[in-house]
């Protein structure tokens, strides 16, 4: 992934995001406060001003100017979750011109382990964990057959993991608050990590 | 959706307009979303800063002033603010003596404060943190986030506002908050859904003989809905559920707290109905609060707080205070 | 009906029994149904008292206290108290240098407030009488029972209460009283309509995209439906039609005032609308209040209040209070 | 008209308010404040009250008792103007033990006399007057025929009277405020008075 492609990426997922926005505000209103959608459309947003403003010229960067953003503009609990995330997979591809299906696999794992730490969630509590899990190991176990099969795979499995949460009780969040009435509800950072997994797969396939 | 508003999107930085013109004893900077006293912090005063999500009013710009708060960072409506415009307020709120932060417990204010705390230190600024959770709605547990902060930041914000304003040093400041903390508990209930304007519609169906018991201040639903009762049941209700978590007795401190569209001759009627719960346990109410002091949009319903207070928290509650939404003293 | 309640027909009582256990230092005669202060009366001060139907609170009880109201007569939801009762609160509050009676102008509240000055006078209790009447959604004329008294309520009251709390004689505390009441108009706004509990169902019905313009205090439909707008739209109209009546200039003090229901973040979006507006006509905003100072129990929606006040006036508005709902100074 | 008989009267009008509250009420609503049945009902029933407590030895003195009670109890507009009104009645009647159409006559014209002293209110200005005033006319106009006759034809006037308010535009009294809008609804006061009436017919043709 050369650092167009993980342009692009950014961009895609911000366009999601706006697409998907009212269906994410729906379901946390469900079972939260009703902002997710405003709140990351209001993110990403920034993060794509960011990045036309001041182009990075490293994938790695582009991660890292992304998370910028997120933090500063998102709010919430998404804003320092997501941030971490993507600042910690920034990182993780140091200053590679172009990251190979291994780097991209190490950077989400990456990004998984920022929002576990800051959040300290776990599979099953019905969070944005639920989605980027079953993603992360599906890109590994795909990641021999080439970037293209990684995110695809990984894609999917996100989708798969974010319907997982709808029988979940939450444990995590907002959500949590609810008890037992939080159970038969899809998770709305779930559904937004989603979004993220099908952009990838979406510039990935186009490029 | 019915509200007195321009667009959705503008109802904080308007309001936010709205509250400098009719505070000039307030600072606002619309550019970091921060309210702080007119004067700028006061020098080696320890300063007190909370924020969260607006749509809360007064909390907690209403409260900066005097005797309470230096400065407030308010977020988009429900939504927690941002590390820079966190930062910002602490820098506000600065008198070289370190920084409070009150911050209720939300994953997403947890994390956003933790952040600003982050830079503040790179800043040289000492922050001491206490996070608010006194919602009994909630069971502090593994399987949940934790105890909301709702009703019990009023009370720690007058109070550690108080003591810092007699020159007490960050330490202490932060211990008397926390102390406030875990002497407080609140309960809510909800007759009506609210609106966040961004959102359009109701956050959730209600039906004209129900009602949401144990919510939080967000528009959520709360852990049981139940039928709409008698203002007699549904505050010893709240009550109850207090008493069982924290068993009351003493003086103490009460809130009956309006939720946003719930008149005030009905929180009178409540108010009734809790003194005579509390009388009935032989509790001694030493000071009340009835009115709306932190709300949920244009929600109607009430929440209940109540804190088991000692003589040298009473004091610092009777110290003076001046800000828009609490004043006594001066 | 969704209330906070327990009976329609206890609203009254039990609210003034909620008051009482809120407000030691008031004092409420249960059996007449009067709020005084609970010094009692202040002996060689003129005494100042009001009252009117309940439903409007904080008015006029919650402003019952130093420097403002010695005595309030609440009367059923909406409905004027009898005269016995205000004969009752004029006693509670006659100091030996008479009474000011402060009545908003409708027939029932002016009937029975007569007739309870006749009575008084038999008591040999001197009484002056001040109708005010500042709404310009009524045309003063022999088409109607002349101007509705609303807005102004809350600034005579708090200015005449200065004046006789300066030990100000009863002619003098009158003649301020029907100064501010000259000096000052008001314009309201509903957004919804409200619910009078033992009606039990909306004083009238009003589309999800329509205001009524030119409300009163009493939930009665304006003189006109209009579309829902922005704030900016709905606070301008209630300027205009205030300013073609009393064209503003100088020094004015306003309130943003809510109806019940609606949220003081949205007050604040449509103060911010009032503040430009005022600076837009070259008008200067000397003090200012935001919030419910004189509601329609749950209804939502705005007043605009406007007083063009000389300096004296002013003089006495910024003199200390300490009521239940309005306090400063002390 | 003797005592019980008086007596009998204020009992049934306090039946028929009761029975017609809500309407009274939903009247008052459009376009007044809503509270007119309520008032009305709480101060007849106090009025009867003060009749069982200390019964009056006259008809005259149980109005005068009624519009005493009428006073202390209603508030509004209508507990005045009702209260001056049975005091005037009351008060017109003298000591007479049993009072005669003509007299009775003499009464409902005081009664008249006392609303508009208080509320200057005028013929078409859509108040209890519009009910009250044809009531008193038809009753002096049928005088002659007998008591019977004359209630009848007074409580057949107040009913007319009361649907005549009908397209009437308010100039007293709370619906003034509305204007045009006050146009096209029945005022609730005359409806009272028309209840007024009505139940001195009813008493009358009983005994
Ligand atoms: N502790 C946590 N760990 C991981 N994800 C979390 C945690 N808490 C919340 N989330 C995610 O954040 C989402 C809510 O984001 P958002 O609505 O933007 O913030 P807020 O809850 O502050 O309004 C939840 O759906 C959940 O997926
Ligand atoms: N000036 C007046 N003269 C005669 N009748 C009046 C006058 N003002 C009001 N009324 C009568 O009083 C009725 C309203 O009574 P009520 O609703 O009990 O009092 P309020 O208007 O104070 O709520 C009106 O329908 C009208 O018939
Ligand atoms: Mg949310
Ligand atoms: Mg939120
Ligand atoms: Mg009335
Ligand atoms: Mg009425």
């Amino acid at each position: 992934m050369n650092v167009e492609l993980c342009r692009a990426w950014m961009v895609r997922f911000a366009e999601l995001i706006d697409a998907d926005a009212g269906r994410l505000t729906a379901l946390d209103a469900a079972i939260g406060d009703g902002d997710h959608g405003v709140n990351m459309q209001r993110g990403m947003r920034a993060a794509v001003a960011a990045l036309d403003e001041s182009p990075p010229e490293t994938p790695g960067r582009v991660l890292i100017a992304t998370g910028r953003a997120l933090v500063a503009k998102t709010g919430g609990a998404a804003g320092p979750l997501y941030g971490t995330a993507f600042r910690r997979a920034g990182k993780a591809l140091a200053d590679t011109e172009s990251a190979s299906a291994a780097e991209l696999g190490a950077a989400l794992v990456a990004m998984l382990g920022g929002i576990q730490e800051l959040g300290q969630a776990a599979v099953g509590d019905k969070t944005m964990v639920d989605a980027l899990t079953p993603a992360v190991s599906a890109f590994e176990a795909a990641a021999g057959d080439g970037l293209g099969a990684a995110v695809e795979a990984a894609a999917r499995a996100a989708a798969e993991g974010t319907a997982g949460t709808v029988p979940l009780q939450a444990r995590k969040g907002r959500a949590s608050y609810l008890g037992e009435r939080s159970i038969g509800h899809e998770d709305p950072g779930a559904a937004s990590t989603a979004l993220l997994l099908r952009a990838l797969a979406e510039v990935t396939a186009a490029s | 959706m019915k509200k007195l508003i321009n667009a959705p999107a503008d109802v904080v930085a308007e309001a936010l307009v709205g509250m400098a013109a009719a505070h000039p004893e307030l600072a606002v900077d619309h550019e970091n979303r921060v309210i702080s006293r007119a004067g700028g912090p006061t020098p080696g005063k320890v300063g007190v800063v909370s924020g969260g999500g607006s749509g809360h009013e007064p909390l907690h710009g209403g409260f900066v002033g005097y005797g309470m708060l230096d400065a407030a960072a308010p977020g988009e409506v429900f939504t927690s603010p941002v590390p820079d415009q966190i930062l910002a307020a602490t820098s506000a709120a600065n008198g070289g003596a370190g920084v409070l932060h009150l911050v209720k417990n939300y994953t997403g204010d947890v994390l956003n404060f933790r952040m600003a705390a982050e830079l503040a230190e790179d800043d040289d600024i000492e922050v001491a943190t206490v996070v608010i959770n006194d919602d009994v709605a909630v069971e502090d547990s593994t399987y949940t986030a934790g105890r909301r902060g709702v009703g019990a930041t009023v009370f720690a914000e007058k109070i550690a506002g108080a003591a810092a304003e007699q020159g007490t040093d960050l330490a202490s400041v932060a211990r008397v908050a926390s102390d406030v903390n875990d002497r407080t508990r609140s309960f809510g209930v909800a007759l009506t859904p609210c609106t966040v304007p961004t959102a359009g519609q109701p956050g959730f169906e209600l039906g004209a003989d129900e009602v949401e018991l144990g919510i939080g201040i967000h528009g959520e639903p709360g852990r049981t809905r139940g039928k709409l009762a008698p203002a007699r049941e549904l505050v010893a209700h709240a009550l109850d559920a207090i008493h069982a978590d924290m068993p009351l007795s003493g003086n103490v401190v009460v809130m009956l707290n309006g939720m946003g569209a719930t008149p005030l001759v009905e929180l009178y009627v409540a108010y009734s109905e809790l003194a005579s719960w509390l009388d009935g346990h032989g509790v001694t109410v030493a000071r009340s609060l009835v009115g709306n002091y932190i709300t949920s949009l244009d929600m109607a319903g009430f929440s209940v707080t109540v804190g088991m207070f000692p003589e040298e928290l009473l004091e610092l509650w009777d110290a003076p205070v001046q800000t828009p939404a609490l004043r006594w003293g001066r």
